[in-house]
This record gives C-alpha cells, sequence and structure tokens, in this order.
C-alpha cells in the first residue's frame, strides 16, 4: 500500500487555467455569433484565422524553445479569438495571421509564455497592426446584416474611412449603436452581445465587476462632464468590448482591488482624453495598453494592511 | 594588426557585441542608405579622431584627457557636418540632428579612451577602420531589414511586387526599438550556438 | 446577523460532500486491544516515562511525569500491562519514545481526586487539576490548557471563546460533541471562566451545524454570562485569529498571541475535558475522532489515546478501496501519514482516506496573476508575491511582506487555478526563516 | 509663441507625452537602457538628468545667442555645446558633493553618465534648430527630461517584473529590454494626436 506523503491541502479546487480559458471563451460566444451574423462569412474566417495562426504559433515556440508545450489551456485559443474580434471584417486573411504571429510570439512567449506578459498580447497586436497597416485596419463597412428592427438602411456599403460612428455626422439611433447595425470591428459592434458575456462571466466568478464597470463609468462620467451625450459615448467604438475582455486580462493588470481601480479610473480618463484629441477614432486600444505598463508601478505602490497591523489593545 | 580590425568587426562589433550607440543605430536606420551614410560619418570621425589622439597621446596631460579628446572628436564632427551639408543634403537632412550627436555617441569616446590613447597610429587607425566598419556593417543590416518591412525596397530597389503592403511601424519608431532588439537577440541566439558547437 | 472575517473561502459542494457522510452518525466508543502512547504529544518538552516493561497499569493512572513549564503528564488511556517503553517514528518529525500498553479489558480506573461541582470549586486549584489531568488543546494544535488559565503580568482578559466552528472539511466531532454532551461543555466554560475570572463565555458555532446551535442554546439557558454566537459558514473560521475578529471584531496584533487581544480560545473537546478533570478528576485519555473517506462505514469514533490508525480504521469497516493517501485531520491542514502502524495521539480530530485517484498529484502550470489566492488570504497576505519571492529563495523579503503573519491555512493552495502549492512553500519557507533566524 | 495657459500645457504635453524623448525621438537611449533595472537608481538618473537639462538649455542658449551668433561663430555650435555640457556636469558634481552631500549620493554616481547622453546635447540643439526664446528653450529641456524620467522609471517597473519570468537566454538583458521599450512605444502612440499646437 503506498501511501503518497505531501503537505496540505489535499483537495483542491477543480478551477483550472485551462477552465477559466473556457468560460472565457464561453462568454465570447455571443459576441462571436453576433459579429458573424452581422458581418457574414468573412468575418468567420478572420476569427478562424487568428485563433489557428495564436494556437501554432504558440506551439512552434514552445518546440523551438524547448519548452513544456502548453497549448491546451486555451490562452492561445482565447487570444487569437479576442485579436480576431479586433479586426475589421473587410481585413485580408494576412492580417490576423500576421497579428495572431505577433500577439503569440512577440508579446507573451518571449516574454516566458503565459503570465509573464506585461502587455495585452491580442490588443498590443492590434495597436501594432494599427500602425503598421492603418489603410487595412480602418476600413468598416456597415455590417451587411441587421439584427433586430430598424428604419431602412442605405444599402450602399457605407464605407467609413475612420472606425466608428463617432465621425458619422448625424450618428445612429442608440438602438442601432445596441444591436450592432454600425461599422466597426467584428466584435465590438454589437452591445447586447458584449453584455450578456459580461454577465455570464460575472455569474461564473471568471472576472470581478470592478474594473468594466469602473472603467465605462470613468468614461460615461467624464463624458457627461465635457458636455457630451455620455449613453452614446459608452455604446460606440470599442469600449464595452475593451472593458469587459481586454482590461480584465487577469496577467496585465494589477494583483489587489484598490491596483484595479486605480487601473480602472486611469483607463477611463485615458480613452476619454485621447478620444477628445480626435486623432484616433478610438482611444479605448491605447489607454488599456499605457495603464498595462503602468501596472507593475501600480503594485508596487499599491498594498493593504495585513490582519494584525494594530497597535497592541489598550 | 589583422586581428584588430576583424575584431572590431566580429567579435567586438560595436553593435551587437558592445550594444554601444544606440541612439544613432535606431535613429538612422530607417532605411539601407540611412543606415551606410550614418555608418561612413561615424567611421571617418572614429578613424580621424583613433589617429589623431594615438598621434597626441604622450603630450596630453592624463588629468584633462576626456577633455581634450572630446574638442578632438568634436572638430571631426564639425568637419563631417559641413562636408555632408555640402554634398549630400539629402542624406544630411535625413539623419538631421544624429549627425551632431556622434560627439556623444559611446563607441567613439570608448576606443578613444580605451585603445588609441594607449596604441601605436598604425594600430589605432586599423582599430578605428575596424570599428567603423562592424559599425557600418550593423547599420546597413539593420537599415536594410526595416526599410524591406518598411517599404518593400533595399537601397530603394522594389523587390516584392506591386501588391506588397509595406509594414509602416519598421519605419516608425517603435519599429526600431523591436527590430534592433529581436536582431540582437537572434543574432545572440546564433553566436551561442556557434560558441557551443566550437566548445569555446 | 451572522458573524464573519474578511478573506477566506467558500465551500464548495465537494467540501460539504466530506462532512455530509458522518455528520448525523452518534459517537461510538472504540476500546482498541493495544495502544501506543507517544510521550510528545503536546507543545512542550517530552514527558519521562515513569513505568517500565511489565508493569500493571490502571485506566488513567500517570505512566510518564511532566518535564519542564509546558510539561503536562501522560496517563494510561487502557488498563493492563506495559508491554514496550521504545522510540519509534510518529507523525513529528523525529522519532519519539513511546509507552505501549497491552489492554486487560477491565478498564479499571485508578483512585481519582474531583474537586466537585464546577460553580463551587476552589478557582486555583483547577489550573493545577487540568495541569494533572494532561489536557491539551484538542483543536489540533495540542497547547498546554493549564498555561491559557494562567494570565500573564500585564495582561487582561475578558472573554473566553469556544471554538466549535469545526470549518476544515471531512470532520464532525465537535459537532457530534456539541449534539451529544453540551451540558459537558459548557460546565468546563464555566470551569474556565471560574480559573480566569472572566464574566463573558462565547460558544462560537458556523451556520451549517443548526442541530448543535440549538442543543448549546438550549444547554445555554439561565448559564450566566455565557452565549453562543453563530457564524457565517467560511473557511478558516475555526482559525484563532479568524474566530477573534469575528466574535470580537479584533484583531490579534501581528506577531502577537490572543491574550494580546484580551481573548483566549479553547477547542469545545477541550472545554469537555476540563469539566471531566474538574468534576469527575478524570485525566484526557480518549477523544472523539471522525474516521471517513474510502471507509466502508464512515463513523466518529471515540478513540483511546494511542490508538493506530489500523485500528481506527478496521473499526470504521476498513478500506473500501485502494487507499492512495490517508491524512490525519482535515483537507486542508492534514498531516499526511507514511503508514497505518503509527498511534493517534490527543491532537488528531480526523482521519481520512483517499482513493488513488483523488490522491494523484496535480501538475503546477504558471501563475496567471488571476488574484483569486490574495482574495482568499485571510491573513490579508499577497500569496501571489510571496511566491514570486519564494521562487527567488528571498526569504528576508518574504518576511518583509509578512509571510510569518501566514496561518498555513491552505486557502491559497486551494483556489489556485494554476495548482501551485502556494501553501506548502509558505511553510517550508516559514520554518527556514525561524531556523535561521533571517 | 507667446506664454498662454493653453500653449504652456500643450507644450509640456507634446514633450512628455506625444513627443517622448525616448519613444519618438530617440534620445537618451544608452542610459535608459543601462540603468533602468532598478526603480529606484531610475528614478535618481531621471531626476539627474533633469537638473542637468535644466542649467544645460540655461548655458547654451546663452552661449549660442550672445558669443557665437555676435562673432558668426556658428557652425562651432557641437563643440561649444559639448563643452559647456562637460564643464556643467564637471562644475555641478562639484557643487553637489561640497554642499548638498544627500543629494550627491543619491544623484552623484549619475552625474558622469550624463555627459555622453544624447539627450542633453540633443535638446540643447533642438532648442536652437526651433529658435526657441530662453523660456521655451528651458522649458523644452526640463519637460523633455520630465519624459525621459517618465520612461526610464515605467522601463523599470518593467523589468523589475520580468526578472522573475524565465526569458529565453539568448533575449536576456539588452534584447529585451529593447523590445519591451518598442512595445512601450507602440503603446505612446496613442498620444499622437494630444498637444496639437
Amino acid at each position: 500500500m503506498k501511501l503518497r506523503l505531501s503537505t496540505g491541502p489535499h483537495l483542491v479546487n477543480r478551477e483550472s487555467t485551462q477552465t477559466l480559458m473556457l468560460d472565457v471563451l464561453i462568454a465570447l460566444v455571443p459576441t462571436t455569433a453576433a459579429g458573424i451574423y452581422l458581418f457574414g462569412t468573412k468575418a468567420a474566417w478572420v476569427l478562424a484565422v487568428a485563433v489557428i495562426s495564436a494556437v501554432v504559433c504558440e506551439y512552434l515556440f514552445q518546440k523551438l524553445a524547448r519548452r513544456p508545450v502548453r497549448v491546451m489551456d486555451l490562452s492561445a485559443v482565447v487570444t487569437g479569438l479576442i485579436l480576431g474580434l479586433n479586426l475589421p471584417a473587410e481585413a485580408p486573411l494576412w492580417l490576423p495571421a500576421i497579428g495572431s504571429a505577433i500577439a503569440i510570439i512577440l508579446v507573451k512567449e518571449l516574454f516566458g509564455g503565459i503570465g509573464h506578459n506585461f502587455m495585452n498580447p491580442a490588443l498590443l497586436a492590434r495597436g501594432i497592426l494599427l500602425a503598421s497597416w492603418p489603410a487595412r485596419m480602418s476600413v468598416y463597412h456597415l455590417p451587411a446584416r441587421v439584427l433586430g428592427v430598424t428604419e431602412v438602411v442605405p444599402a450602399g456599403a457605407d464605407v467609413i474611412s475612420a472606425a466608428t460612428p463617432l465621425i458619422r455626422p448625424g450618428g445612429y439611433q442608440m438602438y442601432d449603436l445596441l444591436m450592432g447595425n454600425i461599422p466597426g470591428t467584428i466584435g465590438e459592434v454589437c452591445k447586447i452581445a458584449i453584455l450578456i458575456g459580461f454577465l455570464y462571466m460575472l455569474f461564473v466568478g471568471t472576472i470581478r465587476w470592478h474594473i468594466p464597470v469602473i472603467f465605462v463609468g470613468t468614461v460615461a462620467l467624464m463624458t457627461w462632464v465635457m458636455g457630451g451625450d455620455p449613453l452614446r459615448s459608452v455604446l460606440s467604438g470599442g469600449l464595452l468590448f475593451g472593458a469587459v475582455f481586454m482590461a480584465t486580462d487577469y496577467v496585465t493588470n494589477p494583483m489587489l482591488k484598490v491596483g484595479q481601480v486605480i487601473f480602472a479610473i486611469g483607463c477611463g480618463v485615458l480613452v476619454s482624453v485621447i478620444r477628445m484629441t480626435k486623432a484616433f477614432p478610438e482611444g479605448v486600444t491605447y489607454a488599456i495598453l499605457l495603464m498595462n505598463i503602468l501596472t507593475p508601478l501600480i503594485d508596487r505602490w499599491t498594498s493593504r494592511r495585513v490582519y494584525g497591523m494594530v497597535k497592541k489593545h489598550a | 594588426m589583422r586581428g584588430v580590425f576583424v575584431n572590431g568587426i566580429i567579435n567586438e562589433n560595436p553593435i551587437f557585441r558592445l550594444v554601444l550607440g544606440v541612439c544613432p543605430v535606431l535613429a538612422a536606420t530607417t532605411s539601407a542608405t540611412n543606415g551606410l551614410g550614418m555608418g561612413l560619418a561615424a567611421s571617418f570621425v572614429l578613424l580621424g579622431s583613433n589617429i589623431v589622439i594615438s598621434l597626441l597621446r604622450n603630450l596630453i596631460p592624463d588629468k584633462v584627457r576626456i577633455p581634450a579628446f572630446i574638442v578632438v572628436i568634436s572638430t571631426f564632427v564639425t568637419i563631417v557636418q559641413l562636408l555632408m551639408q555640402a554634398f549630400v543634403p539629402a542624406l544630411y537632412e535625413a539623419l538631421g540632428l544624429f549627425i551632431p550627436l556622434i560627439v556623444v555617441n559611446c563607441i567613439i569616446l570608448a576606443r578613444a579612451e580605451a585603445f588609441a590613447s594607449k596604441n601605436s597610429l598604425f594600430l589605432a587607425a586599423s582599430d578605428g577602420l575596424g570599428m567603423g566598419m562592424g559599425f557600418t556593417l550593423g547599420l546597413i543590416l539593420i537599415g536594410s531589414v526595416r526599410e524591406l518591412l518598411g517599404n518593400g525596397t533595399i537601397f530603394g530597389t522594389a523587390l516584392f511586387g506591386a501588391s506588397f503592403e509595406p509594414m509602416l511601424l519598421a519605419v516608425m519608431a517603435p519599429g526600431g526599438f523591436i527590430i534592433f532588439g529581436l536582431l540582437l537577440g537572434i543574432v545572440n541566439a546564433i553566436s551561442n550556438k556557434l560558441s557551443t558547437r566550437k566548445g569555446v | 446577523m451572522k458573524l464573519s472575517f474578511k478573506g477566506g473561502i467558500h465551500p464548495l459542494k465537494e467540501l460539504h460532500e466530506g462532512k455530509g457522510k458522518t455528520s448525523a452518525l452518534p459517537i461510538k466508543d472504540l476500546v482498541p486491544e493495544r495502544v501506543c502512547i507517544p510521550v510528545d504529544m503536546h507543545i512542550g518538552a517530552p514527558s519521562e516515562p515513569c513505568v517500565k516493561k511489565g508493569d500493571q497499569v490502571k485506566l488513567g493512572q500517570v505512566i510518564a511525569t511532566p518535564v519542564g513549564g509546558f510539561g503536562i503528564p501522560v496517563h494510561a488511556s487502557v488498563s493492563g500491562e506495559v508491554t514496550a517503553v521504545v522510540t519509534r517514528q510518529m507523525l513529528g518529525k523525529k522519532p519519539s519514545t513511546c509507552i505501549e500498553i497491552a489492554s486487560d479489558g477491565q478498564d479499571e480506573w485508578v483512585a481519582l481526586g474531583p474537586l466537585g461541582d464546577v460553580e463551587k470549586a476552589p478557582a486555583d486549584k483547577i489550573v493545577q487539576q487540568v495541569k494533572d489531568a494532561g489536557i491539551c488543546g484538542l483543536g489540533g494544535a495540542c497547547f498546554p490548557a493549564h498555561i491559557k488559565l494562567m494570565i500573564p503580568e500585564g495582561k487582561s482578559v475578558d472573554t473566553v471563546i469556544l471554538n466549535g466552528a469545526e470549518c476544515e472539511t471531512f470532520l464532525t466531532a465537535d459537532h457530534r460533541l456539541m449534539l451529544e454532551e453540551p451540558q459537558r461543555i459548557l460546565k468546563g466554560l464555566r470551569a474556565i471562566m471560574r480559573a480566569m475570572q472572566v464574566a463573558a463565555g462565547v460558544v462560537a458555532i458556523e451556520d451549517n451545524k443548526p442541530d448543535a446551535i440549538k442543543a448549546m442554546k438550549e444547554a445555554a439557558q439561565g448559564m450566566e454570562g455565557v452565549r453562543v454566537a453563530i457564524l457565517k459558514t467560511k473557511y478558516p473560521q475555526g482559525g484563532e485569529k479568524q474566530l477573534i475578529d469575528a466574535v470580537t471584531k479584533r484583531q490579534v496584533p501581528s506577531g502577537g498571541l490572543p491574550i494580546d487581544a484580551h481573548v483566549v480560545v479553547f477547542n469545545v473537546g477541550t472545554a469537555a475535558a476540563i469539566a471531566d478533570a474538574v468534576t469527575e478528576g478524570k485525566p484526557l485519555i480518549s477523544r472523539i475522532t471522525t474516521v471517513t473517506g474510502a471507509v466502508n462505514s464512515p463513523s466518529n469514533l471515540r478513540i483511546r489515546v494511542g490508538t493506530s490508525f489500523q485500528d481506527a480504521i478496521d473499526a470504521a469497516g476498513g478500506f473500501s478501496e485502494e487507499p492512495g493517501k490517508i491524512f490525519a485531520g482535515g483537507s486542508m491542514t492534514g498531516l499526511a501519514i507514511p503508514n497505518t502502524a503509527i498511534s493517534l495521539t490527543k491532537a488528531n480530530n480526523g482521519v481520512v482516506v483517499l482513493n488513488q485517484k483523488e490522491a494523484v498529484k496535480k501538475e503546477p502550470s504558471p501563475c496567471i496573476r488571476c488574484g483569486r489566492c490574495v482574495e482568499a488570504c485571510p491573513s490579508l497576505l499577497n500569496p501571489q508575491y510571496l511566491n514570486v519571492l519564494n521562487d527567488r529563495a528571498d526569504l528576508a523579503g518574504m518576511k518583509k511582506h509578512n509571510v510569518m503573519d501566514c496561518t498555513v491555512c491552505g486557502s491559497c493552495s486551494y483556489v489556485c487555478p494554476a495548482k501551485i502549492e502556494l501553501c506548502a512553500n509558505f511553510k517550508e519557507a516559514k520554518e527556514k526563516i525561524t531556523a535561521r533566524r533571517v | 509663441m507667446e506664454l498662454t495657459l493653453t500653449n504652456f500645457l500643450l507644450f509640456m504635453v507634446n514633450c512628455i507625452l506625444t513627443n517622448n524623448f525616448i519613444f519618438s525621438r530617440y534620445l537618451g537611449c544608452c542610459p535608459f537602457l543601462g540603468v533602468s533595472s532598478k526603480v529606484e537608481t531610475a528614478t535618481g538618473m531621471g531626476l539627474a538628468v533633469t537638473f542637468v537639462m535644466a542649467l544645460a538649455s540655461l548655458f547654451t542658449y546663452l552661449v549660442y545667442h550672445y558669443i557665437l551668433v555676435p562673432l558668426q561663430l556658428t557652425y562651432l555650435i557641437t563643440i561649444s555645446f559639448i563643452l559647456v555640457i562637460a564643464s556643467l556636469v564637471q562644475f555641478v558634481e562639484m557643487f553637489m558633493k561640497k554642499s548638498m552631500p544627500a543629494l550627491y549620493n543619491a544623484l552623484g554616481i549619475y552625474l558622469p553618465l550624463i555627459t555622453t547622453n544624447c539627450a542633453v546635447l540633443g535638446a540643447t540643439i533642438l532648442n536652437i534648430d526651433n529658435s526657441y526664446n530662453l523660456l521655451w528653450s528651458v522649458l523644452n529641456g526640463v519637460f523633455g527630461a520630465l519624459g525621459f524620467l517618465l520612461a526610464i522609471v515605467l522601463m523599470a517597473g518593467v523589468r523589475e517584473r520580468l526578472e522573475a519570468s524565465n526569458i529565453p537566454k539568448s533575449f536576456k538583458g539588452f534584447p529585451i529590454s529593447l523590445v519591451v521599450a518598442g512595445l512601450m512605444s507602440v503603446a505612446f502612440l496613442g498620444f499622437a494626436g494630444l498637444g496639437k499646437m
């Protein structure tokens, strides 16, 4: 009778990195479905290439660097899918392929694999693609089909030179913003789907509400302070998708709750400032990346009172 | 003598081995021609200053060593600056601020301090040439990689068809850092593999 | 309003599953044929054996005399003949001297000297009676009870808390004790309050034991200064620091003892033992232990001190399948045992057998900074950063970040999705720090 | 460019964020890579550079406009500026050692490094190229240095965290620091729109 000797605890939680990533994927299903429905099979191809490229790149790098292959923890699938959802449906297929390669190899694996990257891989890849092929990345077509009921949308391809309805004169009704009948990247258009994903992740406990709610709240507050329409600012652009799926990436946001609150407020302020300058229609990508850079310092300077840090009771 | 020359190019390549003068390396490698231009300018200054410093090495009192070196180096930089403004204004415009900055380029001061002031004229000159060549080759390599990615050409000649869409980031500031970092890593990896195989 | 503390982990279904097997089963007595009682069961210098091979001993007779201030006597837990005084490897790090006694089946008590009713027993004699009865904390630490009863200079105590939380998994010993013998426990509490001149006594019970709460409340009717506090079910509510925080809203100062927060904590089992010592003069020779897991009939046994694990498991119907791991205590802080020949002591409140599948080691994967361990830590430390320091073997850095305040409760390892053995690392680091005076 | 609050703020944001000395102008990369392994040393280096840059901008402006221009020696700009900076650093080091010992042993060790720092000479030459007046030159120096401080502290924060991760052997040290700087400057592209004057 061979008894195994080890220190406690002897029975642990069933949750593992793989189940966490699986929950994120499940939360992404509504957004992916809405994106594919709205933008058609083009979008499906973009997403597929992004995911496959991410997984293949991770597998190859880990084999090449003679490291334990961890493709099974699904983190590459999540990175690939989120990157794909960040691309316009019109993107040529080499774009997601290169994007995923950059996200996995340059941003994650080069730094030592999962847990060691200091910036969100999908988001940085989008930043690099946006800077490298600005034309390809900011061509947004009106979705081919329409979700829910809305008045007749002009049939012609309503090509916007810049992303999302921030720019379009006359703007869109709130309904269109909510349902996603607006030009934009595959994942960020349909806000309902994002909210469903958000609620699922909250319910399952994958993420906590602090970062998304405070992030979006700060943007709404600052837009209101600067005289804009807060609801419209929240529903437009990649804010919701960014706040729910990218700002909550464990590895790149602070550990303590107080740090995460600072992180969320910082993101909100930066988004409002960048959007105010109209240089980029989309502040979310750069805001979150900049706060990712600040995270190590936030972690360093935030701490919480340890139990027992009291002077002896009188 | 030959050893000193080769040493400057391979074992002690200023860019990939000593990693000195990072600013000009990043700034001047937006294209292969810029890289070549900066490389030649720096080599000229390096060669000139090495020669003059090794000639005067016994005359310069030790106490005032550094300021003297700086005066010699900056005179050569001013010469190069004026020559380039006269003959290759387009290249001068492209490199802009970084020509005068050759003065504070660590390679030149380091070589002057460590080598030229201690060796004979001939050795100092060959070291200057070697280091200059190493620096220029490094710049050309990085410059061509960035230019290839940035707009599909090397020294201006297009390599890919019209359908190629250049990666603009390569010729922008971030691209410089990333590509230089990656190349540095790859060079390290290759040299590690070589040295392990030779058992060095 | 249910009391609770910050941090900790909410027990999931499989944790509760563990208790379900034995929470409804009454306590069964087990008198083994043979016992092997180690002399170093308590915290303090090991006691000196005062019997030799061949002596006849009665139940409760002193077989080892106390050594030093912390020392407590060891008593025979069965009447019969001493078959050997030998050193054997028990659960501790180093082998300990043990006294083997073969039972003659009589269970004949030695002459006892009770102090009488707890309300009238002379206060100053209670401490000595507790020491002579060899009583130490039954919660798991086995700290000599008489030391806690003596209030050192310049310190004061205003509350005594009886720990009925039993937040560990699988264990139902305290639960059954509170259900079946509430008067014994409350008599013990009154004895402690009398010995320490403390006006307030609190029995703290988690709300996953409603029947025990009802029984204790009924028994405590009319008892002066005694109340029952209901706590939210959360691990590690039973930890001294968490219990004091929940009941009195005071925190034990870092590096300090419960008495620095004017509180003393006893396990409900210890209180019951004190009641026996005072009212009937009986020494501590038996305790209630839950034997559960992969055994045919999990049960709560009143085992005699020194019973071997094998006897306890056989009394619980033997193994139901090939065991992969057996640990003494709950699954969070239990100690894995190398073989079933070693014996149960005063501190073992449970024996849990895991089958091969449950015992398999889970391969740790890289930390993804998910922050679950930071949320779970009841001492409000940052286990993630401590583990980063531990990987660098930076003991000084860990000490600076309060690793010594870690109560090794295991919550962080439990919740870690990457299966990193955080708690084991911190336990080792603490031992190194104390050993090397970093 | 007259001094109004908006111009001042825009200029500050422009120097620190939009055209950060390191991330978009490649000035001062040697110390940036060399001294950014610890946050304390990085802040020390950043403060020392700010201190010297303020003085350097001031003196080089005076030297240029009151010595070189009247004597039509403007082609000697490089030599004179580098000499001014070198002697300035020497003087500051002596002055701090004598009268501010606390500050000296905090920042002293970095002072010799500053002479070979491209950022200092670069900023002073930029002042002349952009023909700023005295005030704007000093501001350009100070804000440029604050941008340098921000970049080097952020870099130090990240590099401290990277110590715990197993980066491939051939990428340890300079290569990974360069890649980190590159990824950071991608994020800094976000400030492109800010501070448009």
